[in-house]
């Protein structure tokens, strides 16, 4: 009862600090995306756009310049003014020289023009026809200047939410701000997120009713829930995708016989079942379904064992080929690992399983690019740009892929964009440039009462605005 | 007795100074650094070089230890790479629930182990020895994270008197308070106590037989005291002296063993800190946090050394 | 031989001119001294020492046996352990055979042990548990030189026979024995080598009466057979009177008085030896 | 009447011990009374059960000891007496005295507090008054500066001053009867004359009768006016000190008192010490009979058949032999 | 320092299998190591299925006449992995101690053997040691060169070294001041004569009995790095690490906890009863007492 306008939830890992444009870690967004930041567009979890800071918009038809009407009268958690030149500071500040933002990139193709109070426009250099999409993720929050410096400590922003208290390592606890713009139709006056790694102990949480919903929970537990009243899961579809990631610059996987024999040596249903019990949906090619321009490749290799081993006879592979599959320590890794591992070996490939933390993932296999096999899940929705880079870790180069992507990156019309993704869906696919496995789906645990969850996650967002209990 | 605590205290010292080049080299050779991993597999390169830089892990490595050493002796020990909060800060925030955390355990250790050492003892083959040292035997041979999630499942799950984990802190302000922490803590200390506890028993039974043994247990009853009176007057300090040694050394177990156990109950402590840390190579968080553990550790034995002088007048005028 | 007075004399360098006595001279000892030092209880400043022996001088005469008798503390093991050259004295010097023992170099002085040998008080400290019997009395044999173990096990039943054990025993353990037993094995140790000198540091203290006497006799036996001269120490005036030929009284860490066991216990002249007669409770007094 | 009544009286005391080769009994058979004011010597080679006897006269058996007979002590039947009431005559009416002074006394309490416990335990002192008591005590026993010393730790004492700390303990409530087990086995023999002649003095003074253990015929000879000869768990022989020295009837006694080296006595070149034949057995396997058969000379045929009845030889002197009989 | 029972038995005694059959803690303890033992040297040439075969249709299934114990979340048989796991408990037992007691039984003699700055120093190297907490050394030590079975057995075995190192010196510094050293001495030994023939054998019964223990602990130690994910890694099963991987399912499938846990509770159990047997067993004042 005394519940009605507070709520406990749990997240896996805790925020190294609540600056999203400062570190990467997804609980960073988790914790203060739409809750203490907002952004100029907001991310629905159809996955579609809407307005948030910005009113309205116009893009010009070369998807080159940006126009933005922003919200009159707002203002940040300290009092300051939210206006077109906060704006212009942000997105210059995550742009420029010592910007530590991920999407430095990204941020520093832009050019940033104050019109008016409340009139932005923005230049790319490139086009980039998710650029909305951008604007509504974590690294593009709109701060304010002279706080901006602070904000993994002290967050200040425009959201509905102020942070109230951090006991590092256990809780941060949110309080509704009574001057945001519709602090009367806020039902949860208090949030708190709690940080359980272990998933024993999230179960145990979960059950001893001291959290009141874990987004993107251990799968393997959810079991438990399923059939509890006291319970709601959420499955939630996503962007990411997990894969079995190549090192195509190595011999022999240069080979796409040998890359071709990995994947049709791989039992995505098995997979999906070990590494998520059983959440996910296959993939075929580095795309998921539900977003733009999604076409179904699952059947260009399909699961075919003996069409694996006559691929690595074809190839002229010693039997059995050794190879490394170094695992990150998320559990759809290790788990998956296994289940892979289990499979390739039928078809006469032995995997050495390297266990590394992330630290040792990033270094040695993302960075030094020093590994054969590795199971990774690439949570960035449209990250198909990755394999035109020449210095990406996966060493995938194809000319082919590079005038395909160079053309999407030009289409400005959706028909010809949709029909360029398909292209470059089935030409990865076709190349078995990886072993693609499957779009993970996010569980969410949640108390029956608890309303307003998102019910599909393109990003990792806890929106708490829409919360409420009934 | 100046003499023996002044040579103590030198090669505690010098304990510690060998200790902290160990551990500086030892983590530099880790693989990876923490810009790498703040930033992640999607950040753009320079961005990563930039974070580097502005955490200052671009200098050599012996100016690295040139500095951390003065900051150790400044009492500035910089801040954390992952949190960006001041390490200090950080730390105290964490021993103010690792420090009672092991504080209570200890306690707990002591009370059941000598309370259960002294009546097997006392029992000396017959069926209450028989049944303390079973329990014992067993808990020494349960995985004390096994046990913890067996206390969850009886205490929080099924009878939800505690709650699973998490810790609300000291002060009211943050939702905690004296009460609600302590009730926090308990389930972890019995935990992390049991296994102890287990060991100590054993150890205080067969010590309290061994002083049973001795000539001047017999003087004592000879003069007419009961078999419980000189087993409280006579038996018991003699038994502490080996107890207090082991009990020392138990406190260093004690607190790396926080590190499973405030996992299991998702405690914010010191161990799990710095296994966070690690993972993250926040390694000015590691650094700082493994040498305070291995100071903790020294000064323990220290004051359980001077703890011996106490029980023992013998060590006084002992060799060094 | 008497008295203290005859120190100095016995203290001149006798060369050649000991021969008016019969018997050659074995082992002299001359001006030994030694300290313990004690553990510091100051970090600066002097480390206290305890002066064990100070300037102690005797002569034995080959075939004889010399006892030491003495209170606890007065310095008797520690002399044991300078002439066994277990520990290198502060000052002095120990002679066997004309051969300063604490200069010899270590190669020499381990050939040297063949001379001389020791007993200890212990019957059940000075064995090897863990070791057969048999590997416990060659033992001497094993660190000096490289014996086959056939000549081993030969000289080892010969030495058990010597000593009246059955050559079963050989193989068994020593706490399958009994104390008196266990002394039998530990001389028979000694006895292996043939050495000149038995150094005995308390050889019968630790045995009932019985057993005791059982072991002088052997001792007495031994040396009438083999001709091994006697170091005895013992806190009991009985067993050194009964064994051996001449007496010397330390207190202290110095000789208060030497002769003949006879004469000395009869009358006493040092005060300490009187008090020390006088204290041996005897069954006569009744 | 209660003048009539000993102050000990010990029957047919017989001791079961726990072994890993079964029960065995390590003491039987033994019979001896004890006036007050008396002294009583047990005496006898090591492990033939001197200790066990002294320890069932206190109650303190090991575990797993079972004593038999009877003993009575100032008509109370002690081996019937609870733990508690046992507790009440130790150190009060019955003082004992152990060998080792270095390990009889608590290392890491002050000899005050250890010398002071029975007082407070017994006769109820305030700690003051224990204090002052103790200090007389110690002083008596001839510790120097003893109000200095009280709050000394035994390890600062030397081996004579402990063993008179320990004596300074037994005495403390004024026993009625002194146990003294080996007291001075631990010492010099100068320390020994002084601790011996400190404890008869002290049983002259105040008229307490007292039980000394030794394996030393000349302690025994000097300090006691009775003897027990013991062997293998037996008395063989037993009488006034006078008597049984003189007249060593047992065969036991004969050989024990040869094998001894005696001072003075002049040194005959080659001279041999008579020896007893054998060892002392263990105690699972001492003969059936006389414990001594077998080791005896004269052993015959009907020295296994039975325990040989005690035979008395003189006023109180008594002996178990068979041959004693036979002889006229 | 440190409780040591000066220990110097008589092995091998009369009798000591004849007392060691009456020994409760002994018979009891030997029965559950020997099975420990069995159970992985049956795995290498038989186990019920499989170890590593999935069977993705036939996840967390109850004990069954197929699956005697049931399967785990890969549908693989837990008899299997449990036999097969044994080994890893040996492994990490084996290798560990063995690291210990080498080395530290080693500088044990030495600092016993020698004394005075050696001794010292020996000693103080061990405290320094100690001043890391074993679980902090082998996470660090992990870090660094991985994670991994082998990694965790080094780990925890130069955590044992002080361990051993200071029970060594503490007995054999017993030992030294025994008469038959001294005995040994004046026939002209030198000190690592005396060592290897005279001090080692006299200590090697506290030294088993310590193994013994360590050896428990180091299955424990196995258990809580791989509940940490530093200890064993896939595929390979240890107890430790069904243990940790079952902790999820602990109220889905119990079961799935309780064989892992139960293995290593008897294999501790047995390890320390056969230590304290081993300890009654060898101490020469117990066989005189009994
Ligand atoms: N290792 C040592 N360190 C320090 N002092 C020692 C040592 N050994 C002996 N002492 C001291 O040296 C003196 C002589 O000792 P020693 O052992 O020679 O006497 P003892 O006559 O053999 O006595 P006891 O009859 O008790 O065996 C004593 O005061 C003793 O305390
Ligand atoms: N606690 C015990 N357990 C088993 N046997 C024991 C125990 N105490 C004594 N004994 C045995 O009982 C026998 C008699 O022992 P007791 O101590 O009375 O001998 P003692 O005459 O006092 O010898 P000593 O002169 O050596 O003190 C010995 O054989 C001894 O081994
Ligand atoms: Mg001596
Ligand atoms: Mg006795």
């Amino acid at each position: 009862q005394g519940k009605k306008d507070s709520v406990t939830l749990a997240l896996t890992l805790e925020p190294p600090g609540l600056d999203p444009t400062a570190g990467a870690a997804s609980s960073i967004a988790e914790v203060t995306l739409y809750n203490i930041y907002e952004t100029l567009t907001k991310i629905n979890p159809d996955g579609s756009v809407s307005p948030l800071l910005a009113e309205s918009w116009e893009v010009s038809p070369d998807l080159k310049t940006y126009t933005f009407r922003l919200r009159k009268g707002l203002s940040f958690h300290n009092g300051e003014p939210f206006n077109a030149a906060a704006v212009k500071f942000s997105f210059d500040r995550a742009g420029g020289d010592k910007s530590t933002n991920k999407d430095k990139r990204l941020f520093a193709s832009l050019t940033t023009q104050v019109v008016d109070d409340y009139t932005v426009v923005l230049l790319n250099k490139d086009i980039e026809p998710d650029l909305l999409f951008l604007l509504g993720q974590a690294t593009a929050i709109i701060v304010e200047p002279k706080s901006a410096d602070t904000n993994a400590a002290k967050p200040v922003g425009t959201g509905p939410y102020q942070l109230t208290a951090w006991s590092r390592g256990a809780s941060i606890t949110l309080t509704a701000w009574p001057q945001w713009r519709q602090a009367a139709a806020i039902k949860i006056r208090r949030a708190s997120f709690r940080f359980i790694p272990d998933s024993a102990a999230q179960v145990a949480a979960l059950l001893a009713g001291d959290v009141d919903a874990f987004a993107r929970v251990t799968p393997r537990s959810m079991a438990q829930f399923k059939d509890n009243p006291r319970f709601q899961v959420v499955v939630s579809g996503s962007r990411a995708k997990t894969i079995l990631a190549i090192n195509n610059a190595r011999k022999p996987l240069d080979d796409v016989r040998v890359r071709r024999a990995i994947a049709a040596a791989i039992d995505r249903k098995a997979v999906i079942q070990g590494a998520a019990d059983g959440l996910g949906v296959p993939i075929g090619s580095h795309y998921v379904p539900g977003a733009f321009g999604y076409v179904d490749t699952t059947g260009i290799n399909p699961y075919d064992p003996e069409k694996a081993k006559r691929l690595l006879a074809e190839a002229g592979v010693k039997l059995p080929l050794t190879l490394t599959m170094t695992l990150p320590p998320a559990p759809y890794a290790r788990q998956g690992g296994e289940v892979i591992a289990a499979q390739l070996a039928k078809v006469g490939i032995v995997s050495k399983l390297q266990n590394v933390e992330w630290a040792q993932w990033l270094s040695g296999t993302y960075g030094a690019k020093n590994y054969d096999l590795t199971l990774i899940s690439h949570v960035e929705p449209f990250d198909l740009g990755n394999f035109a880079k020449p210095d990406y870790y996966w060493g995938y180069r194809s000319p082919q892929f590079d005038q395909l992507y160079e053309k999407i990156k030009h289409a400005a019309r959706p028909a010809d964009r949709a029909r360029l993704l398909g292209e470059a869906q089935r030409l990865l696919a076709e190349d078995a440039a990886h072993g693609f496995l499957y779009q993970p789906q996010w569980v969410t645990v949640a108390h029956k009462n608890l309303r307003g969850l998102w019910k599909d996650m393109p990003i990792f967002v806890n929106d708490l605005s829409a919360l409420s209990w009934s | 007795m100046t003499w023996f605590v002044l040579q103590r205290l030198l090669t505690l010292i010098a304990t510690l100074l060998g200790a902290s080049a160990v551990v500086f080299w030892v983590l530099e050779v880790l693989p990876g650094n923490a810009a790498e991993v703040l930033l992640g597999p999607d950040a753009a390169p320079e961005a990563v070089a930039a974070l580097a830089a502005q955490l200052g892990l671009d200098q050599p490595a012996l100016v690295r230890y040139g500095q951390w050493l003065a900051g150790l002796l400044t009492g500035r020990l910089g801040d954390s790479h992952a949190y960006s909060a001041p390490v200090l800060h950080l730390i105290a925030e964490r021993l103010a629930l690792t420090i009672p955390l092991a504080l209570l355990s200890m306690a707990l250790t002591c009370v059941l182990a000598l309370a259960a050492g002294v009546y097997a003892a006392a029992r000396h083959s017959r069926l209450g020895d028989w049944g303390v040292m079973g329990l014992a035997q067993l808990g020494i041979a349960i995985p004390n994270f096994w046990f913890a999630i067996l206390l969850i499942l009886l205490f929080s799950v099924k009878l939800q008197w505690f709650s699973a984990g998490g810790f609300p802190g000291w002060t009211a302000e943050a939702g905690g308070g004296v009460l609600p922490a302590l009730k926090a803590l308990l389930l972890p200390a019995v935990a992390l106590a049991a296994v102890q506890a287990a060991i100590l028993a054993r150890i205080t039974r067969s010590a309290v037989l061994d002083v049973l043994r001795e000539d001047f247990v017999r003087t004592a009853r000879a003069k007419g005291l009961t078999r419980r009176a000189a087993l409280w007057r006579h038996v018991l300090r003699n038994a502490m002296i080996p107890v207090v040694t082991v009990m020392g050394l138990q406190f260093a177990n004690l607190l790396a063993g926080t590190i499973v156990v405030e996992n299991v109950f998702y405690l914010p402590g010191l161990g799990r800190l710095i296994f966070q840390s690690i993972a993250n190579r926040d390694l000015v968080v590691v650094r700082n946090c493994v040498m305070l553990l291995a100071a903790m550790v020294v000064l323990v034995n220290f004051v359980v050394d001077l703890l011996y002088a106490a029980i023992d007048p013998r060590v006084k005028v002992g060799s060094p | 031989m008497n008295t203290i007075d005859t120190v100095a004399s016995s203290a001149l360098p006798t060369g050649a001119g000991g021969q008016f006595d019969p018997a050659p001279l074995l082992l002299r000892v001359r001006d030994l001294q030694h300290h313990y030092p004690l553990p510091r209880t100051r970090l600066l400043g002097p480390r206290a020492r305890v002066a064990a022996l100070q300037g102690v001088s005797f002569d034995i005469r080959a075939g004889r046996s010399l006892g030491v008798v003495g209170e606890s503390g007065s310095g008797k093991s520690t002399l044991a352990r300078l002439v066994m050259a277990l520990d290198t004295p502060s000052g002095g010097t120990v002679e066997l055979l004309g051969r300063d023992l604490h200069r010899l170099p270590a190669r020499e002085l381990r050939a040297a042990r063949r001379d001389f040998q020791m007993v200890f008080q212990d019957p059940y400290g000075s064995l090897d548990p863990r070791q057969t019997v048999e590997r416990i009395v060659t033992e001497p044999l094993q660190a000096l030189d490289s014996a086959t173990g056939a000549e081993l096990r030969e000289r080892a039943a010969e030495v058990l026979a010597q000593v009246g054990l059955r050559p079963g025993d050989a193989l068994k353990y020593p706490h399958e024995f009994s104390g008196g037993q266990r002394q039998r094995i530990a001389i028979a140790r000694a006895l292996i080598t043939r050495p000149r000198l038995i150094v005995a540091d308390e050889p019968v203290s630790a045995l009932d009466l019985s057993v005791q006497a059982q072991v002088l006799n052997l001792l007495a036996d031994l040396q009438e057979q083999f001709g091994v001269t006697y170091l005895l120490i013992s806190h009991d005036l009985a067993v050194v009177q009964h064994l051996c030929d001449e007496v010397l009284v330390l207190h202290q860490g110095r000789i208060v008085e030497r002769g003949a066991p006879e004469d000395l216990f009869s009358a006493p002249r040092h005060p300490y030896t009187q008090a020390l007669v006088a204290s041996v409770p005897r069954i006569d007094a009744l | 009447m209660a003048t009539t009544t000993p102050l000990l009286e010990v029957r047919q005391l017989a001791i079961t011990l726990q072994t890993q080769r079964g029960a065995v009994r390590a003491v039987h058979d033994v019979d001896f009374t004890l006036a007050r004011g008396e002294t009583l010597g047990l005496i006898g080679e090591s492990g033939c059960g001197k200790s066990l006897t002294a320890l069932a006269l206190m109650g303190l058996l090991p575990e797993g000891a079972q004593a038999a007979g009877s003993i009575r002590f100032d008509g109370q039947e002690l081996l019937a007496l609870s733990d508690k009431a046992l507790c009440r005559l130790r150190g009060n009416r019955i003082g004992m005295v152990f060998q080792e002074p270095m390990t009889a006394l608590n290392p890491v309490h002050t000899i005050g507090r250890q010398v002071a416990e029975p007082l407070r335990l017994h006769q109820g002192l305030t700690f003051a008054q224990a204090r002052a008591e103790a200090i007389a005590l110690l002083e008596r026993v001839g510790i120097d500066q003893a109000a200095q010393r009280f709050d000394a730790y035994p390890h600062q004492f030397s081996g004579g001053q402990r063993q008179r700390i320990t004596i300074a303990m037994a005495l403390a409530c004024g026993p009625d009867l002194l146990i003294a087990d080996e007291p001075t086995t631990a010492l010099d023999v100068t320390l020994q004359r002084q601790i011996l002649e400190l404890i008869k003095g002290l049983v002259a003074e105040r008229g307490m009768a007292l039980i000394l253990i030794s394996h030393d015929l000349g302690v025994i000879a000097q300090s006691v006016r009775r003897t027990l000869v013991m062997y293998g768990g037996t008395a063989v022989e037993w009488g006034p000190t006078r008597a049984v020295f003189g007249a060593r009837a047992h065969p036991y006694t004969q050989g024990l008192f040869a094998a001894r080296p005696q001072l003075g006595t002049a040194r005959a070149a080659g001279a041999r010490l008579p020896t007893i034949a054998g060892t002392v057995p263990e105690l699972a396997d001492l003969p059936t009979g006389c414990p001594f058969a077998g080791r005896c000379p004269f052993t015959e045929p009907a020295c296994h058949a039975a325990l040989p009845p005690a035979v008395a030889l003189d006023a109180d002197h008594e002996a178990r032999c068979i041959r004693l009989k036979k002889a006229p | 320092m440190s409780a040591v029972p000066t220990v110097t038995a008589a092995l091998p005694a009369p009798g000591f299998w004849r007392r060691a059959r009456h020994h409760r803690s002994f018979v009891i303890g030997a029965l559950l190591t020997a099975l420990l033992l069995a159970a992985a040297l049956l795995s290498l040439v038989w186990t019920p299925w499989p170890p590593y075969e999935m069977a993705m249709d036939a996840t967390l299934q109850p004990p069954s006449t197929q699956h005697w114990l049931g399967t785990d979340a890969y549908g693989r048989d837990l008899a299997s992995l449990l036999l097969v796991g044994a080994r890893a408990s040996i492994l990490v037992g084996v290798i560990a101690v063995g690291i210990g007691l080498a080395l530290g039984a080693a500088l044990g003699l030495l600092a016993a053997a020698r004394g005075g700055w050696v001794e010292e120093a020996v000693m103080r190297l061990a405290d320094f040691t100690f001043a890391f907490p074993a679980l902090l050394l082998a996470i660090m030590l992990t870090a660094v060169f991985g994670p991994g079975i082998v990694n965790a057995i080094i780990a925890i075995g130069i955590f044992y070294i002080p361990t051993f190192a200071r029970v060594t010196r503490a007995s054999a510094k017993a030992v030294w001041a025994r008469e038959y050293i001294l005995a040994a001495r004046a026939c002209g030994k030198g000190p690592w004569r005396i060592t290897l023939e005279h001090v080692l054998p006299n200590i090697a019964s506290v030294l088993i009995v310590q193994a013994t223990i360590q050896f428990a602990l180091a299955i424990l130690a196995e258990a809580a790095l791989s509940y940490l994910g530093l200890g064993t890694q896939p595929p390979q099963p240890s107890w430790g690490r069904m243990l940790a991987e079952s902790q999820t399912l602990m109220f889905q499938a119990p079961l799935l906890a309780v064989w892992p846990g139960l293995a290593i509770a008897l294999a501790v159990l047995g390890l320390n009863l056969l230590g304290d047997g081993l300890r009654d067993l060898l101490d020469p004042r117990m066989a005189r007492q009994r």
